[in-house]
């Protein structure tokens, strides 16, 4: 589904955030990413959703080379790719619904669709009775539930989620752990950037550990760290 | 049901990005006000010029002596010039009268017959004059031709200059309307432009995102367009037409027909709505690279 | 120390915010053209209404047996009015060489003493004419008095009028002006509303924020003022100073003297610099309280 | 050093984000707020830096009743009241060095101190390298650590932390405790949001817990979550 050969990325100024990265993800996979603060993670989940290109080196996501994907292609991947951000990018002028509701707008859902989706998808991240809120009306882990619900409304093949519980409370965060393993369980690949140490640790799935962007750990069913 | 997002979502931002509606109109108002002003001020200066023109006359000063038949053929000749369009004999009696009335104390010592009889023409194009009056001079009859001279030159001048001036001040207004414009909406857009980026990180396509820009920076230059064609309408008719009674003069030159009117209020929303379109289009260009 | 960090914040904002300094920069330049534009056509038409009007004069026609004792008092005492400027007396044989001059035709039939001699009076205002004239009819020695009447009243309303519509339009200008910059610097500023909001919370006065916005400001509008001061200048003097070669007639309303083209210069950075300063700071008022 | 008293926070939209908070902290305390998302720990730490004020009650800070201080006087108790927003807020116009010298300039440090001090703080962080980037240009992570060195880098009298550490991994979320440990040795008052499990209870602090926006435990030397 996700794969990578030899690929580096290398930010303006010479910084090297991906250093020869060589990995592939199979379809129906949940691969938690973990590493230290600057290792690469977010860039590695960037180049999935071609935020970034690579500097050098193949991506192949759902088997189509990224680096030979014509501009006008790259929204219909990002359909198939939701996307958690780190940074949440929600639509400041748009409600909660209205966020969410984009997901499916983007796809031409027709309205009754999305008028059914979208307060049932809110309703599992525990916001459903925010939907006409603005984002900045708002607790910081709401918001990232928001941004939550936006990724999979639309039933993407791929989900890709950058520390998807940083803002979260244990007792959510695990609410919202169920539900990625719910979507995993249903054929989505998860690949989810994480510092939670109790989450990878009690979900036992393949662990990639980054560090100054080489992967120095990939062990299926593992734990979040060894040395840390 | 995608014409139906895209209305809503237009109305929905007009709404909720208030300030920048409220900028974008306002700046299209003025920019287009000011156009809408130097039209008219165009208008005006044409139809005065063309007035004066059609003043400049060719003055064919008879011989004493020439013959009624001379006369006649002239005079047909004449008026089967294309450049000339209306011809009429003045007879030495008429000039006197007319000379009589201007110069009373002088016209006591003349008589009659003191002033020669004459062609008065009047020119199409005011331009022919000189080239008509060389065409008459040293025909049977003709004593002497005159067309105004340095006068009309002078005259003829002055109005290409004053047509000049105000088809440079409409030119140059148009670029500055559609720059003040442009300006505008691109700022507007910066303001917007993360959340130009997140949408295309979700997934939607260049037109998805562009197009209720675009019909936003439409809206906004169109509702700045009426209101310039209100206010210069309602300017007209305020002051314009209410001037000819104080300046009865200018009568000619302030009444406008509605069909220049409506060629004005055209242009500013042409030049309004299409500056808004482009003008939001080409601003989104640098922000839907993500 | 507080001068060097506001002057080094203002300096990097305007470069790390480029595309808002262009776009305030190219506003504040047009705008302040067309300003400049319109002021540089009022001192043309206050020029050139001068000028008519210096040539109006009021004409007081002798006596043909007036005695020179009459003539001689009547000149003295006409020159002490304070509206007149100058008086002429032009003797009867003047006036039939003038005459013979404009109608060679008809002066063959008169003599030097058909034509009365007269006073020649240039005003100081020629709105005086018809007070003027008053004053002098009847006076001894006097046949009559002429101003021009109707022509010089028209004169005076259509020199009113272009007065009237220049300052009105340089009036709009400048409201229009100062509307079209202060919009821009409010888009601009508007983009960076989480800035300012950022800067209050992390313990900014008010002060602090605002002297790098409105230096900001200033900067944009002095550089888009000169920009316009520096088209202005060079406008006019390549097309103005060219002009009169084609159009001797217009030397004299286009011979602006440098302290006229300072003041216009003078203006627009005036009106720049007030906007741009006044402007940044009304705008920040509302995102400042936080 | 705080005191709140019968504080009542409605946001527009009668949402009752706190609900009767009466509250202590003496100076030199350090505080966890704990709770779930959405319980009002963001609310409380925005009414101790006048970001919001109450709907009725009063907060006092440094023994000034806040909602008597005049306008004017806000900025002054801002730079006395160092703070770790949950979104970092950074201002993105300017580099890491800039962002954190921001806090010095505003109170009229001279340059040479500036100079010297920043890049010490910035070192301390984990961020010495990384002086002239932009805030864009750093990962998750290391925009949460300028948002902590800025909130302390002028010493402030409380330093009001909004999960601090939520994008961070544990080691160095281990770095950071230390150094609001070390800072709170010093004498400075110390409140701070968070859902870091191993955090909270390897410090043993006072713990406040809030849900619903109200307070449900406060306990010194506490743990996390007793139900959680
Ligand atoms: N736009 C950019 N320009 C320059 N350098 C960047 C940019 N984005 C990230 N970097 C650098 O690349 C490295 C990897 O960043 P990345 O965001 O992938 O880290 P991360 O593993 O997600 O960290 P975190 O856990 O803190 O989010 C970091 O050193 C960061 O400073
Ligand atoms: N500006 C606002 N307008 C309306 N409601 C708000 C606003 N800010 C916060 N709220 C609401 O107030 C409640 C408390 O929010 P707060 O940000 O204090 O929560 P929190 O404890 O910090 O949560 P988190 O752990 O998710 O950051 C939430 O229900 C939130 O939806
Ligand atoms: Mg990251
Ligand atoms: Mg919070």
């Amino acid at each position: 589904m996700i794969k990578l050969i030899d690929v580096v990325k290398d930010y303006k100024g010479d910084i090297r955030a991906l250093d020869n990265v060589s990995l592939e993800v199979t379809k129906g996979e949940f691969v938690f990413i973990v590493g230290p603060s600057g290792s690469g993670k977010s860039t590695f989940l960037k180049l999935v959703t071609k935020e970034e290109d690579p500097t050098s080196g193949d991506v192949f996501v759902a088997g189509k080379n990224l680096g030979s994907l014509p501009r006008w292609r790259v929204p219909y991947l990002r359909r198939n790719v939701g996307c958690v951000f780190q940074d949440f990018k929600l639509l400041p002028n748009k409600t909660v619904f209205e966020n969410v509701a984009f997901g499916l707008e983007v796809i031409g859902r027709p309205r009754s669709v999305v008028q059914r989706q979208v307060p049932q998808i809110l309703e599992l991240v525990g916001l459903g009775e925010k939907l006409d809120r603005f984002p900045d009306e708002l607790s910081g882990g709401e918001q990232q539930r928001v941004s939550v619900a936006r990724a999979f409304v639309n039933r993407p093949l791929i989900l890709v989620a950058d520390e998807p519980t940083g803002n979260l409370d244990p007792a959510t965060s695990v609410g919202i752990m169920r539900l990625l393993d719910r979507i995993n369980k249903t054929g989505t690949t998860v690949v989810m950037a994480t510092h939670d140490h109790a989450i990878v640790d009690s979900m036992r799935r393949r662990v990639l550990q980054l560090e100054h962007g080489k992967v120095v750990r990939d062990q299926s069913r593992g734990i979040y760290g060894v040395g840390t | 049901m995608r014409l139906k997002y895209f209305f809503s979502e237009t109305v929905q931002n007009l709404r909720r990005n208030l300030l920048m509606t409220i900028a974008a109109v306002s700046t299209v108002a003025i920019s287009l006000l000011l156009l809408g002003g130097v039209q008219v001020l165009g208008i005006m200066v044409n139809r005065m010029t063309t007035d004066w023109e059609a003043k400049v006359e060719v003055n064919v000063f008879l011989l004493q002596d020439a013959t009624e038949n001379e006369t006649q053929a002239l005079q047909t000749e004449v008026s089967k010039m294309t450049e000339v369009e209306d011809v009429t004999y003045v007879s030495s009696r008429e000039a006197f009268l007319e000379f009589s009335a201007d110069y009373p104390e002088l016209a006591t010592g003349l008589t009659d017959s003191d002033l020669p009889a004459s062609l008065r023409i009047k020119l199409a194009d005011a331009n022919e004059a000189e080239e008509v009056a060389d065409r008459i001079e040293g025909a049977p009859g003709v004593d002497e031709v005159r067309f105004g001279g340095d006068i009309i030159k002078r005259l003829l001048q002055v109005n290409a200059l004053l047509r000049t001036v105000t088809l440079a001040m409409s030119v140059i207004l148009m670029i500055a309307a559609a720059g003040l414009i442009a300006n505008t909406i691109r700022l507007a857009i910066y303001a917007r432009r993360d959340e130009i980026g997140i949408m295309k990180l979700v997934g939607a396509t260049n037109w998805f995102i562009r197009i209720p820009f675009m019909l936003e920076g439409l809206f906004a230059a169109l509702v700045g367009a009426a209101v310039a064609v209100v206010v210069v309408l309602g300017g007209n008719w305020l002051l314009l037409s209410r001037l000819p009674e104080a300046f009865p003069f200018l009568a000619p030159v302030l009444d406008f027909s509605s069909g220049e009117l409506l060629t004005v209020a055209g242009l500013l929303v042409g030049v309004g709505g299409l500056v808004g379109l482009a003008g939001s289009s080409l601003a989104l260009r640098r922000f839907l690279e993500v």
